[in-house]
């Protein structure tokens, strides 16, 4: 597929109308997939493959503000890319969207997570992995290191691609609400624990903040010394709580649950079961509602009727009490 | 938890403008009896409360938040209050998911010319979170004393 | 003199140190291995090669309060927050995270010291553990450093169900005299086998030719930071993951009746606020934030500190970033190639 | 032990208005006297608890006694906050931080010019000063100073009356940036001015401004030949330390809290443009 993509933009690319594309190369390791504007001439470094997880729709709010550029991008991606046209961040007529086939993309800190050590080198054979590491070779099963995102995915289609090329699989397993049904069973108590614990690792790097697509304010609340909220690190146990609640927030209704934010966190914080908690609140109160399904849709936070539940509803609806 | 007997919680009270600011001034003007505790912050209109406003209000010691509108239909700028229930709702429910007791966030449509209904309102939130105890969960504790 | 525990012996061991001095030890929680204060509920993870946060945290920790302050009218009352005056024992530092502490005391040390990180450096007993199982993602052996046999008071070196410890300082030897002798052949054994494992790495061949003061400008206009830094987020990962970043923000905290705390934090330069000031910023985009990170790593640390490069080789930020760039990159990017 | 980071208190004695924007405000220690002594072109970190720390210049010369003058623009949130405050006010201040201009090595016995446009006049007019009271030190001195308009001139009385009087022995040259009524000396940038003025090439210079008015001036000086080690300049960047270690102020393999701010032109030129 890899091949096919390249050709292809090769082709785009001679017609002189792009400035470049938004794709990955690989790096050092054997997972490492770094984003970036490719032009003609290091075309030859673009890589697309099963490691290839990170979404690149960000990217095009400062590559795609002056010129015409193409984008790579997933099916969960377009999302994301559809969410920030709405919201006039990306320019939809400077992209060029090439939707590229996904089966699902592997998360290399599982299987490190998983206690194989060492990886060299890592090859796939249909459903298998084989991966080489100093400590001689093993095999794992491609669909027990899927990123998490992969395991709630929304579907092969592309909602945004001018063409696509590959195929797509859904790799969406069970239900996604799992985890937030799981912690709505629990006491307050209970639950207070577990993000207690959970927040206590975060480290205040903003990893979860820089990659979500969502976010992209010029000037963010944190950075800002006037919001009153601007403290660099969690002085505090509520500092943490404070940051991750605004930050949840402030995407609430836009966050497209693409999942950038537990995949950049470098302390494995579940940060999504925040938004998926938001989303599930607004499916089950005011409706379904997919953000990024399409570009123009207004959300339902900035939306209402004239028959909404009360915010009692919360003290009504079920759960651990 | 050993509730101290001295002990009795810090309430925020955000007040829209029109009419549940008004509505307190009733029940004072009419004499009905509310705590001394709940501290009113008068706001232009109940979708005005950002909802940092609630958490700061937490961090800087508040045991419990409530935001009081005018009645769905009513508002002043006839949408605002329909806003601010779909926000609040999401809020409150994201709070209760990180563990924060129910009972320490509330909304309540309280119109200008009801003074006994918000004195009563103030009771009754009062009692909640008198029971609830102290706030441990969303404080800081450089502002604690 | 070689000592030996038994695994098994080792929450005794710990719960006796803990008994009067604190101990910091790699702890899983919630899934993740950092240091943390060892409490005989802890999960110790001696076996996990790269905590999430290095241990430099131990002696220059993510929050310190230094001063606090009370305003009352026109007069202001100044509080300086006191300085450690405890032992304590961080157990577990590998040998990446050892160096690390040399080079943090190059700038904390450096006149004028640092009051609050000399007091720590002076109470802590630092016990390293050789890293049997080394990862592709480690490149220390280009650094010097010798990941069979860390420096520190005390080394250890776990072996099956024993842990042997030797002690390098007196310091070290106060900690495990207590401790019965244990035999030099096993570790031996061990050191070489280790040793095998690092040969076999597959970053150890860094070219560092070139990253000093005297190319300091050649290197600084090198046309390729702007390939290198396209798909920076700007995030601080790399920065608090890693060992050697010492930058810090002193902010104050309004906490309104009990006055005002002074408090510094670990910072970022690849924060966008890093250096703002009233009328700008000298570093405008991502680019000149990322290309400083790694200056001053590669480039104006060695020229100010003997060719001592600010890197350790420990290889977090090829782990943490989210975008998988990292100094490896850079290092074979701007370095001389084999057939330059 | 803690003094390097640790401040300690001072109170402004005085507040002078000296332009729509820039306010010098005096600083002793709280039983009197100076908080510390200091050399020209020395900085200092003045705080107020909540509001944030910055790093200032010394205005006064460390020939006065008992005092420390600050100039201060007003431009971010300390420094809004130090221009509301009154007479008698507790501040925090710590330093002296820095490398001081050579005023008694390099400069010793050397004629002087001194370069200064807008609030860059702050910190030499430490240096001024202080080579006013040790005048049989030095040789020539010549002072160009410009701002946007007449009341912008930082200390124009004193430069008036102390500096431009004959017995100082200094030569004075002001200049706005443009006509104004009510001003009939000299019109137009300074860097044109220095040109103009065409001084010999032999002086040691001292310039401080903005940016953009060092990066003419040094145009202007390298037209009249003058070398790159005879020009010293001072830097400002963020700073939250003053001591080296907070990483903020680091160009290339300086620190310029420690290592500068004063810098002489053939040192910058071998560090990143980053400033």
């Amino acid at each position: 597929m890899q091949e096919m993509i390249v050709n292809r933009l090769r082709e785009l690319l001679a017609s002189g109308d792009y400035a470049g594309v938004i794709g990955w190369s690989k790096g050092e390791t054997p997972f490492d997939r770094t984003p970036g504007l490719f032009t003609e001439k290091d075309l030859d470094r673009l890589c697309y493959d099963s490691f290839c997880g990170s979404n690149l729709s960000k990217y095009l709010i400062a590559n795609a503000k002056d010129k015409k550029v193409i984008a790579l991008l997933k099916p969960c991606d377009c999302y994301s890319f559809n969410q920030m046209c709405t919201e006039h961040r990306i320019q939809r007529e400077n992209v060029y969207v090439i939707g590229v086939g996904c089966k699902g993309k592997i998360d290399g800190e599982k299987i490190r997570n998983g206690g194989i050590k060492g990886i060299t080198g890592v090859s796939e054979e249909g459903d298998l992995l084989k991966i080489e590491t100093l400590y001689g070779e093993k095999e794992i099963s491609r669909k027990d290191v899927l990123l998490d995102k992969c395991l709630s995915c929304k579907g092969k289609e592309h909602k945004c691609a001018d063409e696509v090329i590959g195929e797509s699989e859904d790799t969406s397993v069970g239900n996604k609400y799992e985890l937030v049904e799981k912690l709505d069973a629990m006491t307050p108590e209970e639950r207070f624990e577990f993000w207690r614990g959970e927040l206590s690792k975060c480290i205040r790097c903003n990893a979860c903040r820089n990659a979500c697509p969502a976010c992209s304010c010029i000037k963010c609340v944190f950075d800002n010394p006037k919001s009153g909220v601007e403290n660099k690190a969690a002085a505090d146990d509520f500092e943490e709580n404070l940051f991750h609640i605004i930050r949840a927030y402030h995407v609430a209704g836009r966050c497209t649950d693409c999942g950038e934010c537990s995949r950049a966190c470098p302390q494995g914080i579940p940060l999504h079961l925040l938004n998926r908690k938001i989303i599930k609140d607004i499916n089950e109160l005011y409706g379904d509602y997919q953000a990024g399904e399409e570009i123009g849709q207004r959300h339902p936070l900035t939306d209402f009727t004239f028959e909404d539940d009360e915010p009692s509803v919360v003290e009504r609806r079920g759960g651990g009490k | 938890m050993s509730v101290n007997k001295e002990w009795t919680p810090n309430i925020v009270a955000f007040c829209c403008n029109w009419c549940s600011y008004a509505g307190a001034d009733l029940a004072g003007s009419g004499r009905m009896n509310y705590p001394a505790n709940v501290k009113i912050i008068r706001i232009p209109c109940s979708c005005r409360l950002n909802p940092m406003f609630v958490l700061r209000a937490f961090q800087r010691g508040a045991d419990g938040v409530i935001l009081c509108g005018c009645h769905p239909g009513d508002c002043h700028y006839s949408t605002g209050n329909y806003y601010a229930r779909r926000r609040m709702t999401v809020l409150f429910s994201l709070l209760d998911f990180m563990g924060i007791e129910r009972g320490r966030t509330r909304v309540e449509w309280v119109s200008a010319a009801e003074g006994a209904k918000f004195a009563a309102t103030m009771n009754d939130f009062v009692k909640t979170v008198t029971e609830l105890g102290e706030n441990k969960k969303l404080g800081d504790l450089r502002c604690k004393k | 003199m070689m000592k030996k525990i038994s695994f098994q012996d080792l929450p005794r061991l710990f719960r006796e140190i803990s008994e009067t001095q604190t101990l910091i030890a790699p702890i899983e929680k919630c899934g993740q291995v950092n240091f943390g204060v060892w409490t005989p509920d802890s999960t110790l993870r001696l076996d996990a090669l790269k905590t999430v946060k290095s241990a430099k945290g131990a002696f220059f920790p993510q929050v310190e309060d230094i001063v606090h302050f009370r305003m009352k009218d026109k007069t202001i009352d100044i509080h300086p927050a006191e300085v450690l005056t405890e032992d304590f024992v961080i157990f577990g530092v590998r040998a990446c995270d050892a160096r690390s502490f040399e080079l943090l005391d190059r700038v904390f040390l450096a006149d004028p010291v640092d009051p609050f990180y000399a007091a720590r450096r002076k109470h802590g007993t630092v016990v390293t553990l050789a890293c049997n199982q080394p990862e592709e993602t480690c490149f220390c052996t280009n650094f010097g450093i010798d990941a069979a046999d860390p420096c520190g008071d005390v080394t250890a070196w776990m072996d099956r169900d024993t842990l042997y410890l030797r002690a390098n300082t007196e310091k070290g030897e106060a900690l495990i005299s207590r401790l019965e002798n244990g035999e030099e052949a096993p570790v031996e054994d061990l050191k070489k086998s280790i040793g095998e494992i690092l040969k076999k790495l597959p970053l150890n061949d860094l070219n560092l030719t070139g990253f000093d003061g005297d190319h300091l400008m050649e290197k600084f206009n090198d046309p390729k930071w702007e390939e290198l830094a396209r798909g920076c987020l700007g995030c601080g990962t790399c920065t608090f993951v890693c060992p050697t970043c010492q930058c810090y923000d002193v902010r104050d905290f309004d906490a309104g009746e009990n006055g005002i705390q002074r408090y510094r934090c670990w910072d970022s330069c690849m924060f966008s606020d890093f250096t703002l000031m009233a009328h700008g910023t000298n570093r405008p985009t991502q680019t000149e934030r990322f290309r400083q990170r790694f200056m001053h790593k590669l480039v104006y640390f060695p020229a100010k500190n003997e060719g001592l490069y600010s890197c350790v080789g420990c290889g977090r930020c090829l782990e943490k970033c989210p975008q998988s760039i990292h100094i490896v990159n850079v290092i074979k990017s701007l370095g001389v190639k084999e057939d330059d | 032990m803690t003094d390097n980071i640790i401040p300690m208190l001072g109170v402004v004695t005085d507040i002078r208005t000296d332009t729509p924007d820039i306010k010098t405000f005096r600083v002793e220690a709280v039983g009197g006297g100076k908080c510390f002594e200091h050399k020209p072109g020395q900085c200092a970190m003045l705080s107020i608890p909540g509001v944030g720390e910055a790093m200032f210049s010394i205005t006064s010369s460390p020939t006065v006694a008992g005092y420390q003058e600050f100039a201060i623009k007003k431009c971010g949130c300390v420094t809004e906050w130090l221009h509301h405050m009154d007479v008698g006010q507790q501040i925090t201040i710590r330093g002296p931080y820095g490398k001081p201009f050579p005023v008694d090595d390099e400069l010793r016995n050397k004629d002087l010019l001194f370069i200064a446009g807008g609030v860059g006049l702050a910190p030499l007019h430490s240096v001024i000063n202080y080579v006013l009271d040790n005048r049989s030190d030095y040789g020539k001195v010549d002072i160009v100073y410009g701002s946007r308009s007449k009341e912008d001139l930082l200390d124009l009385p004193e430069i008036q009356s102390v500096w431009a009087d004959p017995k100082s022995g200094m030569n004075v040259h002001l200049t706005i940036d443009r006509e104004q009524e009510g001003w009939d000396g000299h019109v137009g940038f300074v860097p044109n001015f220095v040109k103009e003025l065409d001084f010999d090439p032999s002086r040691t210079v001292l310039v401080c401004g903005p940016p953009i008015m060092i990066k003419f001036v040094l145009e202007a000086l390298t037209e009249l030949g003058f070398e790159k080690t005879q020009i010293y300049t001072t830097m400002e960047l963020r700073m939250k330390c003053g001591v080296g270690k907070c990483g903020r102020c680091n160009i290339g393999d300086k620190y310029v809290c420690k290592d500068g701010p004063v810098f002489r032109f053939d040192e910058l030129d071998e560090l990143p443009a980053e400033y």
